[in-house]
């Protein structure tokens, strides 16, 4: 087993490594830039290493070098950043450093997505109809006659990078250029590379992935689908496994397909197959993401296994340990993630420093987060502050537990996304699991304050009043029209 | 003694007070009339009020700096306050000025001063944790001013261009 | 299903429940006294009500008048206080409100210890020789006849309560009469009641329990055996589950001989079963605590049963809901009792206000309990702080967890005995699961420090002496004699 | 400049450190001779110093107020800190006064003043969280005074007796 790992990460995921490396004993180095110091993955590490600029998380010679001065033998990329760079990988493996990941050749055919869409397709397995090409931002005509030959409404996807930034859904042929536009250029702002390809879209829709984790040895299993549906802004806010609108027959035959594309990618350590399920019911496969996932914990919850640890194992070329009926789905979880943002300015990042920072707790419930009173929120890095996950036995005891934990996160000194997630977690249709794409595009409506504590708010509402000592007739939110919009947050139209 | 009209998620009650100790006893406040009893702790914490019980039920909160809002368990709660005993009244802040809501850098700007522009016309562009936002116009009219230029970074806050 | 219940305790353990209450949306009323007030379990409940002195908490009249006052259909208990006393069950059947408890009758039968041991031998399992009654502190010539028929070395025990205040191990003749004294006044002063009774010791032993839930319809079953051998002063530090040195025949022994126990003496709700272990491998049974245990949390990780639900919908009348063959016994989990407790002053109490006070997490974690940063810790009450659960699918796994989790709990502002938990958990002893009450005797030593990590300690030490500007040369600790000793914990010579 | 001499777990140090500064910026400070790089960030809290970063390597710290010992994650360590530069050397205290290590009640007092007293023998009982506490003589010797009586609820740190 590697003695040292570099942990090429920041925030919650790097803490999430740390976790795992040091419950294995083994030595960790952490990472930071200025911004990040006060960050817990820094407290926790065994060694740090400061950035001289933040940009560095993606640079994968520097991290190469970090990692050969340190004494590493592996790297754990995490998410985002350099997770998916085969680029990287290569760098790694060349170097003589394990990187904890699927191998570079493996990365490469993945981060194909048209390729990739193709084999799927000739495997016999649905795909969205898509353009046969990506194309830059210089190549708009290529882009608008794919989608005339594709028709509407359609997808725009960034070519590179797994996440969310560059999406656009395009309901009418009059939208496509403007939209075209803003994802080329979100595109090439958050991966660097501004082409995009389209794809049919399917309204409504419901958002599923399969993981699968997988060994050198040949072995591949899959631990459950996690449902993705529930959005904000084109970013998954609240997830869950199982989901909770299919069949069983539905439920075998997506982790079959998700093992079929795993073994034909070559895919090993952890993966996650993407899916969209169209409202006739059927399945059609978009992507790979080759590495670990943002939700993680809720299929952590349900089988037991700690996926990063499975993830440090494989990578260190030992056997997966279980086989596919040793994996047991058990009860149901759901993750919340708590972001910096503010609800009364369109959800813009929150930046600042935290005052009280009170995990919920109790049977079933974990918190994972890089912060705590005290600590900073940076302005520079995306906005995850904490992933609340719940189980239980049932759904509905996991939505018990999930509903009273987000009411009792109690933050202050940055601004945070809790008030949305409460109304997404007490919307009827989230509690009856029927949701699909659409749940994103209706009001949701606060919880029903009964009067006498209405009242009561009041009455704190005029204590915090006098203690401040403000003389301040008529203040209103700014909730109002303030001549600011977040446009690659936007929700589909 | 301070008497206040609170409006909290379309309700309004008024509240009359007492002169408030920094004590934990509990003290009666009159809402519209009939008495309730509080019991507000100081906490020490760099917020003022961050719990109390009210007739015995506690409340944890997160009191806005601008008591525009309050969250509470239930979720975030409009909150508009007029002191009944101020003498002086102060007018909700509308102007022209647009400020930065995030520190970020300018990647763009698609206006000059002196052009006209709508409502909700794009300005600038602000890019800021690997998002470009779009800066729009909050009311149709003459840009006055332009104060930055691509490439410039902003903090928080900072004035970036004023529409009359 | 009950619409508000009366938490009728305080602590980490009146916070347990509350959530529990909560994720079933049912009310909850707290209770607070003067040095409570900041407690979480104040601010998590949906009412709290001032106690006018912290006495209340054990008065059974005041506690279901305030029961009636506010609405509450059903009253639990918690631990300790009134948890076990039939004539607060009596008193709250006789007021038409729920106990969370087994019956009055079954709590006044389990009461009577002595009965209780010969009721289980007559049934024909094996019990330790014991005095044939409980002594006052008057009758000291009859427990000293009685000790000298019984034979050394023997156990003396308090005939009411089940905590282990007033027990002691006496070794010789000679120590009986000073032991017995001290024994009596501290039965009394705990209980109220200075009756002692005598059991013959076995050394070393091990002690174990029996977790077993019940409902009113017939249904009893058990969910595993928790060790409770680590301790402190005669008071459980580390418990885990399932024992780790018993043969697979020993536990399904144990286990049918709980449910036999708890089946003859009508045990119904949550009820633990507790046995020990002899050096030759032969279980006695001992007592009944017929309540929810401290911990309690380490059952719910292996089985994903949350037993407080389990005590409300048992209370409310309803069936178990599942049968012995659907309980699964998954992984190993351990937990940690983190006491504020000063280990530079024999482990005395240490109250005082938390400045920071930061969880470990991660997958397998779960924190329990009543504080946070900024809260007080009272005096007048027992030091629990926090309960620190870790489990994984492996014993190992779980170990690595639970001492790193201990590395990382950050507490300031009152002492506490983490530096002893983490002694206990890196002792290789423990790490073999061969440990038996022998290991509370011996010498824990420290986690050997690398030297570079000793020369940074001794750099840190270095800056915080300077910035807090001390003029102290030759400062030495207290831990030499200083006069004090505390007598009730002191360890077994 | 600093020069202190810091026995940590029975292993000595010689130190030496640059003034402080209060920065987040790196200091290097001198450890028997060799250079070593600190970054000791504030914090901001109450107590001085919770973490800092030794040659790559973070600690997390709870620093006894009396300096005589420091948590870290590898547990409880003893420390002596000898200021090298300081001119008076304060002796440790080890007069034979006995303070309430706990506040609670005293339940009984065993001897008198003037009285006799040998090492350990017990000298009254304290009860606090529901325990019975005994107190006994640091030394031996004659009882000076007792200052409590049964009954009597005492604070922390109050003197209960001496012995001379």
């Amino acid at each position: 087993m590697f003695r040292t790992i570099l942990v090429a990460n920041r925030g919650e995921i790097a803490v999430r490594i740390i976790r795992t490396c040091r419950d294995m004993g083994i030595r960790t180095v952490a990472l930071y830039d200025d911004t990040d110091l006060s960050s817990l993955h820094v407290r926790l590490a065994n060694e740090c290493v400061r950035l001289s600029s933040g940009a560095l998380y993606c640079d994968a010679a520097a991290l190469v070098q970090i990692a050969r001065d340190c004494g590493a033998e592996a790297i754990h990329p995490g998410y985002g950043f350099l997770a998916e760079h085969d680029e990287f990988a290569r760098a790694c493996e060349e170097a003589g450093i394990v990187f904890i990941g699927p191998s570079s050749a493996a990365l490469a055919k993945v981060r194909d997505k048209i390729a990739v869409l193709e084999a799927v397709r000739a495997a016999g397995i649905a795909v969205p109809r898509h353009s046969p090409h990506a194309y830059h931002a210089s190549e708009w005509e290529a882009l608008r006659d794919a989608a005339e030959r594709l028709g509407y409404p359609l997808v725009l996807k960034s070519y590179s990078g797994g996440r969310s930034h560059g999406t656009r859904l395009v309901r009418e042929p009059t939208q496509l250029e403007s939209m075209a536009q803003h994802a080329h250029s979100a595109a090439l702002t958050a991966f660097g590379d501004d082409r995009l390809y389209l794809e049919e879209a399917f309204l409504p829709a419901r958002y599923l992935e399969v993981q699968i984790v997988g060994d050198r040895h040949g072995n591949l299993v899959h631990l459950g689908e996690r449902d993705g549906t529930i959005q904000h802004n084109h970013h998954k806010v609240v997830e869950e496994s199982p989901a909770p609108y299919l069949t069983e027959a539905q439920r075998e035959d997506l982790w079959q397909k998700a093992l079929a594309i795993g073994r034909l990618l070559g895919c090993t350590n952890t993966c996650t197959v993407e899916f969209v399920l169209d409202a006739q019911g059927r399945f059609y496969f978009t992507e790979v993401k080759a590495r670990i996932q943002v939700e993680h914990p809720i299929t952590e919850m349900r089988t037991g296994i700690d996926l990063v640890r499975t993830q440090i194992q494989v990578a260190a070329g030992e056997p997966l340990g279980f086989s596919q009926a040793d994996v047991t789905l058990r009860g149901c979880a759901m993750q919340a993630r708590v972001n910096a943002e503010d609800p009364w300015n369109h959800y813009l990042p929150s930046p600042g420093r935290l005052r009280r920072f009170r995990f919920p707790g109790g049977p079933g419930l974990r918190v994972d987060t890089y912060a705590y009173a005290g600590c900073d929120v940076p302005v520079r890095y995306d906005p995850l502050l904490a992933k609340v996950i719940a189980w239980d036995d049932t759904r509905a005891g996991a939505l018990g537990r999930l509903r009273r934990a987000v009411a009792d996160f109690a933050i202050s000194g940055v601004q945070t996304n809790l008030p949305l997630i409460q109304r997404i977690v007490d919307a009827p249709e989230f509690a009856a699991g029927t949701y699909d794409s659409d749940f994103n595009r209706r009001p949701l409506p606060g919880a029903e304050v009964p009067p006498e504590q209405l009242r009561d708010l009041a009455v704190a509402a005029a204590l915090a009043y006098i203690r401040r000592g403000i003389d301040a007739s008529g203040v209103l939110p700014d909730r109002a029209d303030s001549g600011w919009h977040r446009d690659s947050r936007r929700l589909p139209q | 003694m301070s008497k206040l009209s609170i409006t909290i998620d379309g309700r309004t009650f008024v509240i009359e007070t007492p002169p408030l100790r920094r004590i934990t006893s509990e003290i009666t406040v009159r809402v519209d009339g009939q008495p309730v009893s509080v019991l507000a702790p100081e906490t020490g914490s760099p917020e003022l009020l961050d719990w109390l019980i009210v007739d015995g039920r506690p409340y944890e909160l997160v009191v806005d700096p601008n008591l525009r809002w309050i969250r509470s368990r239930y979720g975030l709660h409009q909150v508009e306050v007029r002191d009944l005993e101020a003498t002086v009244a102060r007018p909700a802040s509308g102007d022209g000025r647009i400020k930065a809501p995030i520190p970020g850098l300018i990647t763009r700007v698609l206006v000059s001063p002196g052009e006209t522009v709508e409502l909700g016309q794009p300005l600038m562009v602000l890019e800021a944790m690997k998002m470009e936002n779009e800066i729009r116009a909050p009311r149709t009219g003459r840009v006055a001013q332009i104060n930055v230029s691509p490439g410039q970074s902003v903090a928080l806050g900072v004035v970036l261009a004023e529409v009359e």
